[in-house]
């Protein structure tokens, strides 16, 4: 409460996500439990820790450094990072956070395209139907992605096991889902 | 006619940062019956209370009033100075500026207001204050030191040393505490048993020690000077002046598999037991919880064996009454254990072991003998883990402190490991050593340099058994988070350390403060880390907060010359804040009816009789007297006291009241 | 109502609150102005009739706070503050005092941030209370009274 | 009192064998499940990356729609949707200001009072009273429980079982005749979300968490969140490639073990839709 009051002045990434997620990156004293216990740190090109440690320098190119790094689209927001940190630092939250401003100040990583391109044609199926309607999200990330080969023989072996419906479940509340989508997209 | 001097302190800019020091002397000094008022940078310093002592002669003043700290910092100081200057100690008060409002608002006008109406308050609290006079006490020059580690040992032998009586307590059934289980001390590594066995035979047959092992702190009454202490000598099942510690019958003992305390769980006693070799008193105790007599009834095994016939299973606990003059706390303190991380198995893994497990590994007389075994399957590991910060520095787990010691203790243990297992593989995952002391950093530097033992930093994320070995997952924070993974044969966690179960417990029986992790707390943290609040009772070693041995060795020496200087008086003054039953003229001779409600409620047994006679010799009426050599001024006869005819000197009813309405009340 | 500023006084012990008061200064931890200290050797030494004493003095709320059970200082002296407050409390009641104006707690030497804390609550909740002028005036009128009766 | 189900998405495409299986179970104990009715997607991963408002409208609807019907307990499947309800549950009501402004945005009224059950709580709440006396095939088999991460993490919001090494599905399993071994990737991640968009990752990951439970001698994982096994089990041939491994070890839910421990056929808890070939029975 009373950081907040000493540093209207600054606008680093810290203490925007210090306003918006009541993360503290400077709490983190840099053990790198959060690294050591995190499932995709090693394909991260930033480890949480060092993210972390990126926040703490207040400095410009290194909250861009951020903003346009793979490690944000890998995480999987899994929770073991929150779960054994000392300080009870909410990454996973602060994680959310750097997505959505990577994204609205178009700063996404190239290699994260494909992440983002599955996580849009969820949401799309969901926009129109209500409920998610597989097929039509694998076809969607298909076009999206580009990847026109994956996953093919997946398809086949799902609908013989009657785990792949043909067509879409839509419920009646479509029109509210709509509104939804609309009212919280701004 | 009242004529106040009032000091308005800066502190530096403790207190000027945020309120107008300036505005606070003006407005102050404006008051009916304020003869002086004047501001200073600091007050506590030699021209500031030399500018007190001038006032008093040169103003006449009547009063002072020092605007400055909490009253629990500098009173004393004020006070003097005040004597100094010819004015009646008792004719000082503080306004506490600093703690209660600068340092606690922001800087602006109210802040302000709140300083002239603290200052206010004590002007007119101190235009009632009377010269007082201390009150004198006789001194008990016994003392009683509460524990027999390293800090107890010491204490009692410095204070012995001066000529002086030590009572002894220790709860366990030998003195030697922790010191007793380590191997190896650091920096020197030399042997602990080597260097403290002999304190504890010194302990054992000074003359001016007593010593009561198997005992504990039943109530203490009393105060400085003056306490009376109630000690639960509990029952060793043996008489001790018979016995002969011969042994025989803890080797015939047929119940064994108890865990032994003395090796960290890692052996196994019988139910009657000397806790280890060298152990004084060297005499065993009958553990009841597990002997098979008190159970089953039956058994008696070591009193048809016993040569000397010393064994009493009848034999009650003993209630010992001791006059105390002063008092110091050894009681040191514990470590957490293994179960305490959910993130390394909660205990589940054998080879997962504490601080003290590994030390009573390395030493040599130890469950191994030194050697280092891992306790799941007793091989020689072939690489050991160790883990530093294990629980400390941690908020999620409740401790936020650094326990000090672990960095020493962890170079040391991977040395040892590496000086016993030659070709073993040691890691240390750390966040940061803390290695200040007198070749203490050196002593680290070695084990990285000399023994190779490899530093890693970054703090484990998870540790996992897999084919009978350990998996241990952190990272190297110096290479960017890159994932490390080790197999290891044991890892060693230097866990945190924690107050000792039943410190809070003492704590309330003795009255002193203890913080927030139930470590007994100072009186200052600086000026006075030796005192608690509670004068007479003084602190030594690890259960204030984690120490090694030569800060406790130390502290334990700075304790014994705090009781020996209390002790080098026959008679202690006394602050005169005591409670007075008024005394009218005769017939009346107080409004006191005698109804003894007081009586009740002091805690200190401070409130007598008095009757009044007439001529004939007739007791005409019996009224309440305060003891103002027992009294110490808490006032709760004051408050309940139905006739008013009780007050307390230095917050009486007229000064209390004043206060409030001056407090309340524009000026 | 917003540029009301509650007059509140704290009586507390010297061992704890008035120590923990110390810690909340040494830790700088920021609390609203509005409250003043009184110190007491201890919670049993206040005598419950000067909290009307302070409501009729213009006090829109009052904390008293010691140590906490078993940690006093006396021994008991906490004990008897409490025994004589929960009797004190349903005379006020029936006397129709509004107890939400009165805070009792137990902070502890150890505890700066709780003093912060019941500080910042009490004189939260005084403000949404308002000055206290129905006391003031019970008091005013009956001095009033008093008078024209002699 | 009614216990409603919210079955998510999953359960109604790939993984319907979960489905079956937790209504063959209530079947058999004489348990009313409600759907609930209209249920939209609770917005998974993809919701909270890319949106947060969204994030939680999407499951207080859903909440907001039990509550309308009445149903004051339901129980989730679903160990995703258990954690996106459980969240938005949870961050609503520490936020009055939020909840009214999600109220507004589902047009509904939203008073956060449902009670959620993740799988596990209604087992244990329902199924555990009455299932000695109903078992005739013991699952004399040596698992692995595998909780994965949502249904013990956030472990402060969710206050359910404990963080490392949980406990609740292995006193579950072992009340069937199961024998739990010591399983330290309990709660390792699967990959989860990516398994389409970087199944490479997913591959890896569950990769470990299979060689583990095949390492220690276990006949079968057990799971309870949907996610887990399709990473588990249908993508199990890009695990294999990924690793160059047979690994055959059979993925199964806790509630079609227990379905074969009361004597329910194969095909009725829904295992004949596995990839991997169940041999277990």
């Amino acid at each position: 409460m009373s950081h907040s009051e000493h540093h209207t002045e600054r606008n680093s990434l810290a203490y925007v996500i210090e306003k918006n997620v009541e993360v503290h990156a400077q709490k983190c004293y840099q053990c790198g439990k959060c690294s050591a216990g995190c499932p995709v740190a090693d394909q991260m090109d930033l480890p949480p820790s060092i993210v972390m440690r990126l926040l703490q320098t207040e400095d410009i190119a290194n909250d861009e450094k951020i903003l346009r790094s793979h490690s944000i689209w890998l995480c999987v927001t899994c929770e073991m990072c929150l779960s054994r940190c000392p300080m009870e630092i909410d990454i996973p939250s602060m994680m959310d956070y750097l997505r959505q401003k990577s994204r609205s100040e178009k700063k996404v990583n190239k290699n994260a395209k494909n992440i983002i391109a599955f996580h849009k044609s969820f949401l799309n199926s969901i926009r129109f139907t209500g409920r998610l309607y597989e097929l039509g999200l694998i076809l969607d990330y298909k076009r999206q992605s580009l990847n026109m080969t994956q996953d093919i023989s997946l398809a086949p072996k799902m609908i013989s096991r009657g785990k792949l419906h043909l067509f879409p479940n839509m419920i009646k509340g479509t029109a509210q889902i709509a509104r939804i989508f609309k009212k919280t997209s701004k | 006619m009242a004529r106040i001097g009032v000091f308005i302190c800066h502190c530096g800019e403790n207190i000027s940062a945020t309120v107008d020091c300036g505005k606070v002397a003006e407005t102050i000094g404006k008051l009916k019956h304020v003869a002086y008022s004047t501001e200073y940078k600091y007050m506590c310093s030699d021209p500031g209370q030399t500018l007190i002592k001038d006032a008093i002669k040169e103003h006449k003043l009547t009063g002072v009033v020092v605007s400055a700290c909490s009253p629990r910092m500098h009173e004393p100081t004020f006070r003097k100075a005040c004597a100094e200057g010819g004015l009646n100690p008792f004719l000082c008060e503080m306004a506490n500026l600093r703690e209660h409002c600068s340092w606690v608002h922001e800087k602006n006008e109210l802040t302000t207001e709140k300083a002239i109406d603290i200052v206010r308050t004590q002007v007119e609290k101190v235009k009632l204050n009377s010269a007082l006079q201390p009150i004198k006490v006789p001194v008990t020059k016994t003392a009683m030191v509460i524990g027999g580690g390293i800090a107890g040992i010491q204490s009692a032998l410095d204070i012995a040393n001066t000529g002086h009586k030590v009572i002894m307590i220790e709860r366990s059934p030998s003195i030697g505490g922790h010191m007793s289980q380590l191997s190896e001390t650091f920096p020197t590594l030399d042997c602990s048993q080597c260097i403290l066995t002999p304190r504890m035979v010194e302990v054992a047959q000074h003359p001016n020690i007593t010593l009561y092992t198997y005992a504990e702190v039943e109530s203490v009454e009393g105060f400085i000077g003056n306490f009376k202490v109630k000690i639960r000598k509990k029952s060793k099942s043996l008489d001790e002046k018979v016995c002969t510690g011969c042994g025989l019958c803890t080797t015939k003992c047929p119940q064994k598999k108890i865990p032994n305390e003395f090796e960290q769980g890692m052996g196994m006693r019988p139910a009657i037991y000397i806790p280890f070799p060298q152990a004084v008193p060297n005499r065993p105790v009958i553990d009841r919880e597990h002997c098979t007599y008190y159970i089953k009834g039956k058994c008696k095994v070591c009193e048809v064996v016993c040569p000397t016939k010393a064994i009493r299973f009848d034999q009650p606990d003993e209630i010992l009454e001791l006059e105390i003059g002063a008092i110091v706390i050894a009681t040191g303190f514990d470590i957490k254990h293994a179960d305490f991380f959910p993130e390394y198995g909660y205990g589940k893994y054998k080879d997962i072991i504490d601080g003290l497990q590994f030390e009573r590994l390395a030493s040599a007389s130890g469950p191994t003998s030194g050697a280092i075994r891992r306790p799941s399957d007793g091989q020689v590991p072939k690489s050991i883990v160790f883990i530093a910060c294990a629980g400390s520095r941690d908020p999620a787990k409740g401790i936020a402190y650094c326990s000090k010691i672990c960095c020493m203790y962890t170079a040391k243990h991977a040395m040892l490991y590496k000086h016993k297992v030659h070709e073993g593989r040691a890691h240390v995952f750390y966040m940061d050593i803390r290695s200040g002391g007198k070749n203490y950093d050196e002593f680290v530097r070695r084990a990285i340099e000399e023994d190779h033992v490899k530093y890693i930093r970054g703090r484990v994320s998870t540790v996992f058994e897999r084919d009978g070995k350990l998996i241990v997952k952190g990272v190297d924070t110096l290479l960017g988070a890159q994932p490390v993974e080790i197999v290891a044969d044991m890892v060693v966690l230097a866990t945190a350390g924690v107050a000792n179960s039943g410190a809070e417990d003492l704590a309330q029986k003795l009255h002193v403060s203890y913080d927030a992790h139930k470590f007994f707390a100072e009186a200052h943290p600086k000026l006075k880390p030796i005192e608690t609040n509670t004068a007479g009772i003084f602190l030594a070693g690890a259960c204030q907060n984690p120490k090694d041995i030569p800060d406790t060795v130390s502290q334990a020496s700075g304790a014994a010359v705090k009781v020996a200087a209390l002790f080098s008086q026959s008679e202690l003054t006394r602050e005169p804040l005591v409670a007075v039953v008024n005394r009218t003229a005769p017939p009346m001779y107080s409004t006191c009816v005698g109804c003894f409600l007081c009586q009740t409620v002091c805690p200190y047994q401070a409130i007598e009789r008095e009757d009044f006679k007439n001529r004939e010799g007739k007791i005409v009426k019996t009224v309440a007297k305060i003891n103002e050599g027992l009294c110490q001024g808490c006032g709760t006869c004051v408050a309940l006291c139905r006739s008013k005819s009780i007050d307390l000197l230095g917050y009486s009813n007229n000064q209390v009241y004043a206060e409030v309405v001056a407090l309340l009340n524009e000026y | 109502m917003s540029d009301f500023e509650p007059k509140v006084v704290a009586f507390v012990c010297n061992w704890c609150t008035y120590a923990g008061a110390d810690l909340t200064g040494t830790s700088r931890i920021k609390y609203a102005s509005n409250v003043k200290i009184i110190r007491f050797p201890c919670t049993g030494r206040i005598d419950f009739m000067l909290l009307l004493k302070a409501f009729a003095n213009g006090a829109d709320g009052i904390i008293v706070s010691g140590c906490h059970p078993n940690d006093c200082h006396y021994t008991s002296g906490n004990f008897h503050a409490k025994r004589r407050w929960i009797m004190f409390k349903e005379l006020m009641d029936f006397m129709g005092v509004d107890m939400n104006r009165i805070t009792f707690s137990w902070v502890s030497a150890a505890e700066g941030a709780k003093w912060a804390d019941v500080v910042n609550t009490t004189v939260t909740r005084i403000r949404e209370l308002g000055p206290y002028l129905s006391y003031k005036e019970l008091v005013n009128r009956s001095v009033e009274e008093e008078v024209k009766n002699e | 009192m009614k216990t409603g189900i919210y079955p998510g998405c999953s359960l109604t495409g790939s993984a319907r064998d979960y489905n079956e299986s937790v209504f063959a179970l209530a079947e058999a104990f004489g348990l009313e499940l409600i759907q609930i009715p209209d249920w939209n997607c609770c917005g998974a991963t993809a919701a909270h990356n890319l949106n947060k408002e969204l994030s939680l409208a999407l499951p207080a609807r859903i909440l907001a729609l039990a509550e309308q019907n009445g149903l004051d307990e339901i129980i989730v499947p679903c160990a995703a949707c258990y954690s996106r309800l459980v969240v938005t549950q949870h961050e609503l009501k520490n936020n009055p200001e939020l909840k009214n402004r999600i109220s507004e945005v589902i047009e509904m009224d939203y008073r956060g009072t449902s009670s959620i059950l993740n799988v596990i709580e209604w087992i244990d709440k329902y199924i555990i009273p009455k299932l000695d006396e109903k078992i005739v095939k013991p699952f004399n088999y040596k698992v692995a429980c595998y909780y994965g991460c949502l249904l013990v993490r956030p472990n402060k919001i969710l206050n359910y079982d404990r963080a490392e090494d949980p406990q609740t599905l292995d006193l579950v399993m072992s009340k069937i005749g199961a024998d739990p071994i010591d399983y330290p990737y309990k709660t390792e991640c699967c990959g989860a979300g990516l398994s389409i968009s970087r199944t490479d990752i997913v591959s890896k990951l569950s990769g470990k968490i299979i060689e583990d439970a095949e390492h220690r001698g276990a006949d079968a994982i057990i799971v309870a969140c949907p996610m887990c096994h399709s990473n588990l089990d249908m993508r199990r041939p890009d695990i294999n490639k990924y690793w160059d491994t047979e690994y055959k070890i059979p993925v199964i839910f806790v509630t079609q073990a227990i379905g074969l421990a009361i004597g329910l056929s194969p095909q009725k808890v829904g295992l004949k839709r596995h990839f991997v070939e169940v041999k277990i029975s």
